[in-house]
């Protein structure tokens, strides 16, 4: 048995002896909806469980709090979500700050802020979007003007996940007007208690919090918290959102409900469901739909397959680019196509107590609008795999 | 085609419909209804009883203005308008996401129209009056039949009792009486008038997604109704033929809500795009933002022109209208779904927040995209009536 | 019995009485298609016929030729398509170069041109785009001289339908490179046997040919060809535009074969056609496309009867502009789901004994394309649209 | 998952992929497939039979380089390579469109492979040998089952004698000999080896759109086949479950051959969006150019990525593979369905003339999108699949 093999095996012993008792709350969908005290301390306690085990932070550097392995990381991933057990709160850290950090922080950086994140012990948040730059991250206007050894953060910034609860943002700012692209600067920011730092909760069209508005007044960053040079900005955010973009699958996936699983619904959904007085299932027009997104979804699952195999791919970019489209829509049309075979239930929400699936539907389709808008709109991700992988004209 | 060219929309349907729009703008506009269904998003949807979320005194003064009248025949004491004024009216009433039971109320005015009993009379009378109605029925089985029902009936001599319990029936709190569809022994669907203060019938409010309506779960606990209530008697199932001549109307009714949310998708969209910057550029420019609002707004003109199409059949060449209507309730379905889409998307992050307005009416048109049948499930219907034509 | 329920009474009884023989010879789906000197005249004799029984040109002055009449081609148009008779060969003349003439010619002009074209004595045919300037008409680089009293034009125009029979091309040439848009002058210029002009037939991806591309060198044409004034010809050209693309659904109905007509060929195909081992009219996917396909006729028919209803439309132009897009599409969608409904038979070419319903759907399918790309190609259509009708910024 | 991580698709695979573009891209190159199958639209499509367009000596190198022993077993001579190289060869006859009867000679190898009689093992060693072979017997009711076929057969002691007529038979004029599914009178399908040449066999050539495929109509009129051309007794059904057991093959085999075209057509015409003009900008600009060609890939990709998972599967895994083949076939036919209209559409007038290549694969994936069952076909096989192992 090979040491990749054996680390599957303690996965699933280790996950199936310590699977935590369902709360006696109602968790949200996905880690980003998260609302409530009660809800993220049984996750962070989950989270740090997992960690202590050595299920999360596998491959991190030892020194950084890590497990020092290569591969494992996706392995105990395959296996947390095979097991459905809960997802983990701190995905914004996980997939976005600690690998950024790693890539472009300094040696104390790494040694700070690495392990109290893989531990779960501080939650992360991102700071990119902005009210008059969406999907447009080289308008981002809040700036940082040096001060002596600090710098002094004004702005606001909106899309802001998991900010009511974070430590930590990672955050770009404006240190010149000259240059659009080179006038960017990314700073961890310390988010909770900070002087000038206030956290907005938005409201989603779902009727939840877990988004939120940051605005900063005069907030005072030691020069120690830059990441990487001043100006070197936008280099650093595309090495978040690059990880960020990987990983909208592991949002939709690992750790919490699979893809695979919810077509498995779709089809439970659709033979207790009446349509025109026949099960829904019954309906060639369903079927054909059911069948239409599993194949997207086994699709995507061997696309991500072939990622990693060199000689079926033609450009290093191509399939990784596609994940975010892919997994956002569809996420979105299982949603859509769940409402078409509940028919009039689809009116029934979360908390009715007749509505089919917990009414989790209508609130999954409004919620897949999270995922299409954010993250650099599925425009913007088109106009990137057009531009990058095939070479056309840059639109903008 | 025995249809006028102008769809018969003269005059006087123009007056209705300009006076319509005007009174709605100043009495309903985007900002009050806002604060009317989306002040607070833990009372709309956290509340043990979702709050009825309307404006009652607009309603009288709907009321006042005739609407409830308008479809009622004027023997009946209404003015016997033609189905292309409702239908105007009822584009209004979706383009202002309005909360009201106007559209329930003209969905069971058709049904009572074609029932044509004195029992009938009596129901319209009390609609001109200003009484609320809504048709109870279908829906159970996703089925959306002339004799889909889940209630019982048993007549006699005394008048009938039913008994049983009915999903999905729209403004169930705002209603003053039901126009029920039951089912007796031999299968025979009847039309029964019931107040909803009757006693044994009891109302279980949904929680809804959509924020401008309520609907509710009725109970029939062994309802008694009296001889002078029965609509259209389950012996010969003339129920059932009541309701399927009224299903035109009843279709283009919610086609017309549809179309008349969808135009204000398309123009709210269109301005966010007028105005929104992104990359030094107003948005519009960018043709993934410029041709879906473009491809939504052919979508909206299909179902527009499909449903003046039907009223106009239901006027004046009733042998084509059930096909009409299904067209334009399929077109328009499909249109509502696309536009909601859209509407959100090119929104972006705004269009994510409870504080935008577009998610009111994303929520109705996932309403009426299902009620009384989506774009395939009324596709279905079509080919069947393709099929015989052919 | 009004002056127009006269003219529908008389139409009638005149094309049921003068139907003309079916050819012995195979006439192709749609006027831009013919191609040989026998279906040329056969269609000539037919059209110039209908005109001297006053069904064509009704609307015209009577000093150009016409009829005098108001509201009178369409009631001949319609009867024309009820009657299933021959299309008329001469359809850019008629629905483009006529009423250009009309509206910006001179009174020469007029009383020269119109009345042969309306009788079908001269085809016409259109120069508008060029290798180099597909859908983008502005960029028109054929050039035109001034000499004297005369122009000397040089130049390549390509898509040309009908040149090769053709007396007389609306073209427009540039007069001026110092502005874009005023430096294009409109002409009316000699085809036929004219020095300097080579007609040569492309071939389409149907095997047809039908379509030509024209070159002109050195070519002579006189001042009082000029149609407007110099510079003017972008207006000149919006305006027949606007008649050609109100004339695209007369391209796909009138005349020819209705939609309608389309429509109960699906359910008769699908009937006979064999899905699975069953009738394909019994497979629920085929019979949801046939359905909205027929919602897209009817829709689109019901569109072209609320364009007139004043009331009912929000803004001039947004109904007439969608015509062409729409009837495009749809034509395509139509034949596109005809091959569907075939399964392998769709194999099977115009020509083959075996091939249903004569082999059409693919020549129909491969046809649609000219449809969705000339005349502006429906992308230009968006565009348009967006920018006349909504308000949206250019996008060139 | 049994199966590899990458797909089986090792250094040998990669070698004959490679070896295979590069052949193809020297002797079968655009050029010379527009000078063979598009010099001429009247020869093409108004002589009085279609002429047979290929180039016979790049046949006969290609069965030098071993490509019809590829996928015959070693038993019977051949390579008995996997699945996922069998696929991968398609994909770039798919490329390159080549005009050839290799497709056609793989998918009947699969079925001969899955008989497993002598008779079967005779003809895989003519195949390694270089004869073409054709599989006739499914298509005609539009049916791509197993025991799908019009051909009637009677089996003796001496063997069989084959009656009826069969469509849609592929490269019917290049094949030496043709694998045919027929049924006897208890409805048993078996399978019978039949030369071209063999007397009572008529072959009537098709008009088809495809420029680069021969397909005809194939009678048998009391053709009589020997014990020992008995591919598959008609038995038991025997020759039906060989057919059934090679079904996920040879839905992969065509689902690759639409892949490898489809990926030249989005090459293509990304190609053509990076070098064209409009507007004074290179029309790659345009969103409206630039995300219909992202879909296209965004489509092939998923197609791919089925196709090789298909092939692996038949490999390692073979109790998903006829699921993973119909997901991979759905996938292909959509994929270049949308690819070709899109490479059409965004050629503009270029694209539209016969003188572009475009055309030349649009026709090829319309034909494979039909054959062997269209992405709602084998939706609705799916769904049974599913609703099994749900």
């Amino acid at each position: 048995m090979t040491e990749h093999e054996e680390f599957r095996e303690y996965c699933r012993r280790w996950l199936a002896e310590n699977r935590p008792a369902a709360p006696s709350f109602r968790l949200p969908l996905s880690p980003i909806e998260v609302m409530t005290e009660e809800q993220r301390r049984y996750l962070c306690a989950w989270e740090k469980k997992c960690y202590e085990a050595g299920l999360i932070g596998c491959d991190y550097p030892k020194e950084y709090g890590g497990g020092g392995h290569a591969g494992f990381q996706q392995i105990a991933g395959q296996e947390m979500g095979r097991a459905q057990v809960p997802y983990l709160i701190n995905v914004i850290g996980l997939s976005m700050a600690a690998p950024t950090i790693l890539n472009h922080g300094t040696e104390e950086q790494k040694r700070r802020f690495i392990p109290p994140l893989l531990a779960a012990d501080e939650i992360w948040c991102q700071g990119f979007s902005e009210p008059n730059a969406g999907s447009d991250l080289a308008n981002a206007q809040a700036s940082a003007v040096r001060d002596g050894d600090n710098w002094i953060i004004n702005g606001h910034k909106v899309w802001t996940s998991l900010a009511h609860f974070a430590s930590w943002m990672i955050m770009v700012t404006r240190t010149s007007n000259e240059h659009k692209y080179n006038g960017l600067t990314y700073f961890i920011v310390p988010i909770a208690n900070t002087k000038g730092v206030t956290v907005r909760p938005l409201i989603k069209i779902t009727g939840e919090t877990g988004f939120n508005e940051v605005l900063f007044e005069d907030v005072v960053v030691p020069d120690a918290y830059r990441v990487d040079e001043i100006g070197k900005g936008w280099t650093v955010a595309m090495t978040t959102l690059l990880y960020e973009r990987g990983a909208a699958e592991g949002a939709g996936s690992g750790g919490g409900i699979s893809l695979d699983e919810r077509i498995a619904q779709l089809v439970s959904l659709a033979k207790r469901s009446r349509r025109d007085g026949k099960p829904a299932w019954e309906d060639a027009i369903i079927r054909d739909r059911v069948a239409q997104l599993a194949i997207r979804v086994e699709g995507m699952r061997q696309g991500h397959r072939r990622m990693r195999v060199e000689p079926l791919t033609d450009h290093p970019m191509r399939l990784p680019l596609q994940a975010k489209v892919t997994v956002s829509e569809l996420m979105q049309d299982i949603a859509a196509v769940a409402l078409e075979i509940e028919g009039p239930a689809a009116s029934l929400y979360v908390g009715d107590p007749g509505a089919p699936d917990n009414g989790q539907w209508p609130l999954a389709y409004l919620n897949s609008y999270g995922f299409t808008i954010a993250a650099g709109s599925n425009e913007i991700q088109r106009n990137i795999l057009g531009e990058r992988v095939l070479g056309l004209a840059k639109s903008k | 085609m025995a249809q006028p060219k102008d769809f018969g929309f003269g005059s006087e349907e123009q007056m209705l419909r300009d006076a319509a729009r005007k009174f709605l703008k100043d009495h309903a506009p985007i900002e009050k209804l806002r604060a009317l269904v989306a002040k607070d998003h833990k009372l709309a949807y956290e509340s043990a009883v979702q709050p009825l979320a309307w404006d009652e005194r607009v309603w009288k003064q709907m009321v006042e203005l005739g609407w409830t009248a308008l479809a009622v025949p004027e023997s009946a004491g209404g003015a016997g308008m033609k189905t292309i004024a409702v239908a105007a009216l009822a584009e209004e009433i979706g383009r202002a996401a309005l909360p009201s039971p106007l559209i329930a109320t003209l969905i069971a005015t058709a049904v009572l129209r074609e029932a044509g009993t004195d029992a009938a009379k009596t129901c319209l009378e009390r609609v001109v009056g200003g009484a609320a109605a809504s048709f109870a029925g279908p829906g159970a089985e996703g089925s959306w039949l002339p004799d889909a029902t889940s209630i019982a009936v048993t007549e006699s001599g005394n008048g009938a009792v039913l008994k049983g319990s009915v999903p999905f029936v729209q403004e169930a709190r705002k209603a003053a009486f039901f126009v029920v569809a039951a089912r007796d022994a031999k299968g025979g669907v009847g039309l029964y008038a019931v107040a909803s203060d009757a006693p044994g019938l009891k109302i279980l409010p949904d929680r809804v997604v959509d924020l401008t309506r309520d609907q509710a779960r009725v109970e029939f606990d062994d309802v008694k109704v009296g001889t002078s209530a029965i609509v259209a008697s389950s012996t010969g199932s003339v129920g059932a033929k009541a309701v399927a001549a009224a299903l035109p109307a009843i279709l283009t009714i919610v086609a017309a809500d549809l179309c008349g949310a969808a135009e204000w998708q398309l123009q709210t969209t269109a301005e966010y795009a007028r105005v929104r910057t992104q990359f030094d550029r107003l948005i519009g420019f960018f043709q993934a933002v410029k041709h879906p609002i473009v491809n939504v707004m052919i979508d909206v003109d299909r179902a527009r022109s499909l449903t003046y199409a039907a009223a106009c059949a239901i006027d004046t060449e009733p042998e084509s209208a059930l096909c009409l209507a299904r067209m334009a309730k399929a077109a328009a379905s499909d249109a509502g779904a696309f536009a909601s889409s859209r509407s959100i998307q090119l929104h972006g992050g705004i269009g994510f927040t409870w504080e935008c307005d577009v998610h009111i009416y994303v929520k109705r048109q996932k309403h009426n995209q299902f009620y009384f049948g989506d774009g395939p499930y009324q596709r279905a219907k079509i080919a069947q009536l393709i099929d015989r034509a052919a």
